[in-house]
């Protein structure tokens, strides 16, 4: 069992919506990051999952829980007093059009957190160290001095992730890096990320919505539906034997790309995921779930331990 | 007319070209483009970003933007050619015998009118019916299409919508005329994958009515689950058309092969995935021969030189590249992690 | 209104950016591999629009002229000649005399240093000032938010001729109050264009992706806010200039703007419409400089807008 | 309502930006009024009978009291009731702005239309050509070129005056043609931007016309962004008709603020000046609640 790196507990996030509303972005959510390992955050759009990474990030701050690294509680830091933690962890983005400055070249992007915690003398220390991240990501050194609209997508996300690697952090958020990109980019993408944390001893935090990216890059995973994580564990006893019935219908509803397997689906849940405006009361899947009890709409399913996964439903006891 | 009743096909696309002037010359987008979508079946159009799906799509709709424009080949609907018809009359063919569904269900409807008027409109346009009967009509389609209550999202705005919902309506407007063709250009890719599950049924549904559908999509999956036949297509050109199973069990060329191990390496446990180094080439500076060739890695002198035509190896399996021998697996499993080393 | 491929190019882009899983073709097509320098974009604004080409030409030979009026002309500002009231124009007085004989070519020259001063110094104060407090009420929110806005909806509530008149009516008139009268009149609507794109700019991930990263505030807005909301900026400038030259020879044909004997095109028109009906020269030459000036700006800020920022043309 | 309030609470802010500007002119104004040889006796008698004397604040108050209640206090130069100066004068920069901004809206959203329909064309070209101009010329050129050509030289409308219904043709055009070439240039861009939504294909695929897609489709919402524009236009109208009215001789509201000026008369022209913004901040009410009834999305959700 390795270190943990980060913790979240009982993280809560409402974001105003009008009067007397809320969105009930991430109610009561608690997460383990370990060193060195990844984890998966699965759940569909709007389920809390960005909310959450960003909250761990300190870029937006929890109405209430405890965010903890290496122990020490972290949540309630000034920006100034949490800078020696920023230095840790980093975060790469989805949208690879977006999340680079346009008017900067990639030195003085990927320089930039190098200057932000003046860890070089010199200029020409600081190129120096730019040069060896745009090699790290596979990007060739003529690049230097050009400018993010000249990239595609792919190589953009390079870019991003020598920016994330800059500091030599212990963490990198990765929120659905690779969801903007063709196929064959893809998994270019995440060769890169995963040999990155073989050779550097990374952990990561891999937030998506796709299903089978996350499973092959994670060690662990976590299911997310309306605010709330439904299944912990890790990752191939979760795809391979969902305990949630969230989770199977998710894991159920990918399509494969076989098509001799098509008629396997089993039809389960229908409609979709309801507001996070007006939760439902209870199990927050039981309007949806084809196992719905009695109970399930009356007490919400507390995320229980069962080996080493947990599950939120009232049918794993 | 006779000829139309028994034709199986009802869209047949002839050496589809397309493209639009640039400051040299002319950028082709679609480069003799051919395929056929039957009756009954739902045929897929596979591709990545850029590589021209939707403007095949576009252009049977007659919805491409200006400046880019049709150049050359057929479009035959039921035998008609489209291209030869006046405009009117082209116009009334379209959400009367062939309609599409486009990507974004959220801009795809106009935000100041409610869902169940823009779905009466359908109607309206084509038919000679009073507005309770179009209502009524609207109405029927609404829950065919699986639209809960639809009564009260007659009444909707499309921002009160979630985009399942809203995609639902594109699909009621479209095959409220009982079209016989639907063009659904990447209907799922902007929905969650239970959603998309929902929606790709439906698609099926309305097929197994009689309706052919071309499905335009990036994702194998989506393709792999729903369709009959599929074409795949690469910067501009189709390289590979055959049935789903042919395609996905006996892959030719060395692009189908390399999207479908990238694909299916994702699920296979593998350590490291398999990628198709490089990317998608500008279309306004293809390289010469083969435009796969650069990004293939069996290439072969000629392959640079010569252009591949289309050809068949196998009663309905066509491809477009020059290896002559199946026994040679062109372009198995590549252990390439350097993205940028074919540049 | 020209460029089609320019703008169908642009909104490609946009779209790709707005939608990156949306596969658009179109741009692909496109050569955007190369980097557009400020020097290439004013090259591919001549070239697509030859009308801005023409404009920026003019607004820099109305500059010279301004310069160098005292070399083009034999006479002086504010020479009288009182043998030749009211000449129309001639081999001697090219464009006519005034009700003092004072060349009309000469003083439009000299008026063309307020006019053209008018125009730009004020805007670029108001602008300077409106991007700051525009940047800051959207950076930072909260109440300053609440302060800078409200200031500016005062400014911009009241019609801005009357707004414009009580303030050069407290504060006398003179080029300097001039300046001053502008700069405050124009800064709101600045603030408020600055604010909105600060808001967008804000949310952009690249400004959240410097925050994770754990740059300061000032930072953020200095390198990535303010040479993002550049481009708008720049074109607002151009936009904005005609307009102050517009404002400013109104209140001068009130006269409440330049007093004499100083010459400003307002108030030429001003003095010259006693005589509208028998020298209609002296109220309609200036008019038609004013109109020269500010048609320039107006087609050199369309040129630019549409290169730089064609979002702009919303609002 | 919030809207209504926060529209109050801009209105009190601007009477009260209104009276401090007002009250940093240097010297007593009651001086400045009775001239050089006033004694300093009545000057210190007038000065409590308009309740100069009181401190700043209890004059603001006793202000705003009054003109609550319709009382903008005695013209110092006219010895008149503000009021009812403005009474007359609000008449007929009613009609003037009415007839300006109806001339404006029109032939600038008809032209905008037709300029975008038929973008590029000869017809497109001239449109834009007449907005441009519009927009780039001093108002009193536009009204003195009027007033020279159609009044004094064709003799078709009077030169100036209220006379009768056709003196204000003239002004209305001067004075309504900025406008006109503003609303122009952003109805055609709006249009031009909303035939590209995605929307405008899915109609296109539905089967309808170019007349249909334009009608049914593009038009509300080349709208919204339109009446926004509209409501902001009152103000640049409100501040043409000062220029208007003193070329044409009208006697209107924005006239009698620069004989305020002219005459140093501060409760004639804080009057006026206030009026004047009311009736924009007013304008701007409605141009939300009318954005509301267009755009469903600014709805609140029942």
């Amino acid at each position: 069992m390795s270190e943990v790196l980060m913790e979240a507990r009982n993280l809560v996030k409402d974001f105003p919506a009008g009067r007397h509303r809320a969105v009930h972005a991430v109610s009561d959510v608690s997460l383990e990051l370990q060193e060195g390992k990844t984890l998966g955050l699965v759940g569909e759009s709007g389920c809390g999952k960005s909310t959450l990474g960003r909250m761990l990030m300190h870029l937006i701050p929890p109405d209430s829980g405890e965010i903890l690294i290496r122990g020490t509680p972290v949540t309630w830091l000034s920006d100034a007093d949490f800078m020696k933690y920023r230095r840790m962890l980093q975060m790469v983005f989805q949208d690879p059009y977006a999340s680079l400055n346009p008017r900067m070249s990639v030195r003085s992007l990927i320089a930039e957190p190098l200057e932000t915690y003046r860890l070089h003398e010199s200029r020409q220390e600081t190129t120096r160290h730019v040069l060896e991240l745009m090699s790290t990501v596979g990007l060739p050194e003529e690049f230097l001095h050009r400018y993010p609209h000249q990239f595609s997508g792919g190589q953009r996300q390079r870019i991003a992730i020598a920016r994330a690697l800059a500091p030599d952090p212990d963490l990198i958020i990765c929120d659905e890096p690779v969801s903007a990109l063709d196929v064959s980019v893809q998994n270019q993408i995440l060769n890169l990320l995963k040999s990155l944390q073989q050779s550097r001893g990374l952990a990561f935090l891999f937030i998506s919505h796709d299903l089978s990216v996350v499973r092959f890059i994670s060690d662990r995973t976590a299911v997310m539906y309306l605010g709330k994580i439904c299944e912990t564990g890790p990752t191939e006893d979760v795809f391979r034997e969902p305990l949630h019935p969230y989770t199977r219908f998710l894991t159920a509803s990918v399509p494969m790309p076989d098509p001799h397997r098509r008629q396997e689906r089993p039809k389960m849940a229908a409609g979709e995921m309801p507001s996070p405006i007006s939760p439902p009361a209870g199990c927050r899947f039981h309007p949806r779930c084809p196992y719905a009890m009695p109970e399930c709409s009356r007490t919400e399913p507390k995320l229980r331990r069962c080996g080493e996964r947990q599950v939120a439903c009232h049918l794993e006891k | 007319m006779k000829e139309a009743l028994i034709q199986k096909e009802v869209l047949i696309l002839d050496g589809l070209c397309a493209g639009f002037p640039a400051r040299r010359g002319e950028v082709r987008v679609l480069d003799h483009v051919s395929l056929s979508v039957p009756k009954g079946k739902i045929t897929g159009l596979v591709g990545e970003s850029g590589c021209g799906k939707s403007m095949t799509a576009r252009a049977v709709m007659n919805l491409i933007r200006h400046p880019g424009r049709v150049t050359g080949g057929r479009i035959l609907l039921e035998g008609r050619d489209l291209l030869s018809m006046r405009k009117k009359e082209r116009r009334m063919l379209q959400g009367r015998e062939m309609a599409m569904i486009f990507q974004d269900p959220m801009s795809s409807l106009n935000p100041v009118m409610k869902v169940g008027k823009q779905v009466d409109e359908a109607v309206l346009v084509h038919e000679h019916v009073t507005h309770a009967e179009a209502k009524r009509r609207t109405l029927e389609m609404l829950e065919a299409a699986g639209v809960p209550d639809p009564e009260r999202r007659y009444h909707s705005y499309p921002h009160q919508l979630s985009g399942g919902l809203r995609q639902r309506i594109m699909i009621a407007m479209a095959m409220v005329c009982r079209p016989k063709l639907l063009i659904a250009d990447e209907p799922t890719t902007a929905l969650d994958v239970t959603v998309e599950a929902q929606i790709l049924d439906l698609m099926k549904e309305m097929s197994a009515k009689g309706t052919a559908v071309l499905l335009i999509s990036h994702n194998l999956g989506a393709i792999a689950r729903v369709c009959d036949d599929v074409s795949v297509m690469y910067a501009g050109k189709i390289v590979e058309q055959a049935d789903i199973c042919t395609l996905f069990d006996r892959p030719r060329h060395p692009y189908t092969r390399g999207l479908l191990s990238a694909v299916s390496s994702l699920r296979d446990g593998s350590e490291v995935l398999s990628v198709i180094p490089g990317h998608v080439p500008n279309l306004a500076r293809l390289p010469a021969g083969c435009s796969f060739s650069p990004r293939c890695s069996c290439r072969g002198k000629e392959c640079m030189e010569k252009t591949p035509e289309m050809r068949e190896i196998s009663p309905g399996h066509r491809i477009r590249c020059l290896w002559e021998e199946p026994g040679k697996k062109p372009g198995e499993k590549e252990l390439e992690t350097e993205g940028l080393a074919a540049e | 209104m020209l460029r089609k491929k320019e703008k169908q190019i642009v909104s490609d882009f946009e779209h790709r950016k707005a939608d990156p899983a949306g596969p658009s073709e179109i741009s692909e097509a496109y050569d955007l591999g190369e980097a557009e320098t400020f020097g290439k974009l004013m090259l591919r604004m001549f070239r697509e629009n030859k009308l801005s080409a023409v404009s920026l030409l003019v607004i820099l030979l109305m500059i010279l002229c301004t310069i160098l009026a005292p070399v083009l002309t034999p006479y002086g500002e504010t020479d009288m000649d009182l043998l030749n009231r009211l000449q129309p124009p001639s081999g001697d007085h090219w464009l006519g005399t005034d009700e003092g004989g004072r060349d009309v070519l000469t003083r439009l020259l000299y008026g063309s240093r307020v006019s053209l001063m008018v125009g730009i110094v004020p805007t670029l104060l108001s602008m300077v000032l409106g991007a700051l407090l525009g940047v800051m009420a959207g950076y930072f929110g909260q109440w300053t938010d609440t302060v800078i806005m409200r200031l500016a909806d005062i400014v911009l509530a009241f019609p801005s001729m009357l707004l414009a008149m009580v303030i050069m009516y407290t504060l006398g008139g003179g080029l300097f109050n001039v300046f001053l009268t502008l700069t405050l009149m124009n800064w709101g609507s600045v603030a408020r264009i600055a604010r909105s794109e600060t808001l967008r700019l804000k949310k952009s991930e690249f400004v959240e992706a410097a925050r994770s990263i754990g740059v300061s505030k000032w930072k953020i807005i200095f390198r990535h806010i303010l040479p993002n909301c550049l481009p708008t900026l720049i074109v607002l400038f151009t936009l904005n200039v005609p307009a102050a030259i517009l404002t400013e020879s109104s209140l001068s044909f009130l006269g409440l703007g330049i007093q004499p004997p100083g010459a400003s095109w307002g108030l030429m028109v001003n003095t010259g419409r006693q005589f509208l009906y028998n020298a209609p020269w002296l109220s309609f030459v200036p008019s038609a400089a004013i109109m020269v000036a500010v048609l320039s700006f107006n087609f050199l800020g369309d040129g630019l807008r549409d290169v730089l920022d064609p979002r702009l043309r919303k609002q | 309502m919030k809207r209504i309030l926060q529209a109050l609470l801009v209105l009190l802010l601007v009477s009260l930006m209104l009276f401090g500007l007002l009250r940093i002119v240097p010297g007593n104004p009651v001086a400045v009024l009775m001239g050089e040889h006033a004694n300093q006796a009545t000057i210190d008698r007038l000065t409590a009978e308009l309740g100069l004397d009181q401190p700043i604040h209890v004059q603001f108050f006793r202000y705003l009291s009054g003109a609550v209640r319709g009382d903008f206090g005695t013209s110092y130069s006219l010895g008149k009731p503000v009021s009812g100066l403005m009474g007359t004068a609000f008449v007929n920069t009613l009609l003037l702005s009415l007839a300006a901004a109806l001339f404006a809206w029109i032939t600038g959203g008809l032209c905008g239309l037709l300029a975008a329909i038929r973008k590029n064309s000869i017809p497109d070209r001239l449109f834009m050509g007449f907005s441009l101009l519009g927009i780039s010329m001093p108002v009193f050129m536009a009204a003195m070129i009027l007033q020279y050509v159609f009044a004094y030289w064709l003799h078709w409308v009077p030169i100036s005056g209220t006379a009768d219904w056709r003196s204000f043709i003239l002004p209305a055009v001067a004075l309504g043609w900025n406008s006109a070439g503003s609303i122009a240039r952003l109805v055609r861009s709006a249009l031009l931007d909303t035939l590209e939504e995605d929307y405008i294909d899915t109609a296109r695929a539905k089967g309808l016309g170019k007349s249909g897609v334009l009608f049914r489709h593009a038009l509300r919402n080349t709208m919204l962004p339109t009446v926004t524009m509209m409501a902001l236009q009152l103000s640049a109208l409100l501040s043409g008709a000062v220029i208007t009215e003193t070329v044409f001789s009208i006697n209107g509201i924005g006239r009698l603020a620069v004989q305020a000026i002219t005459a140093r008369d501060i409760p004639l022209l804080q009057g006026t000046v206030l009026f004047s913004t009311a009736i924009v901040i007013f304008g701007n009410l409605v141009a939300d609640f009318l954005y509301t009834v267009l755009d469903p999305r600014t709805r609140k959700e029942a």
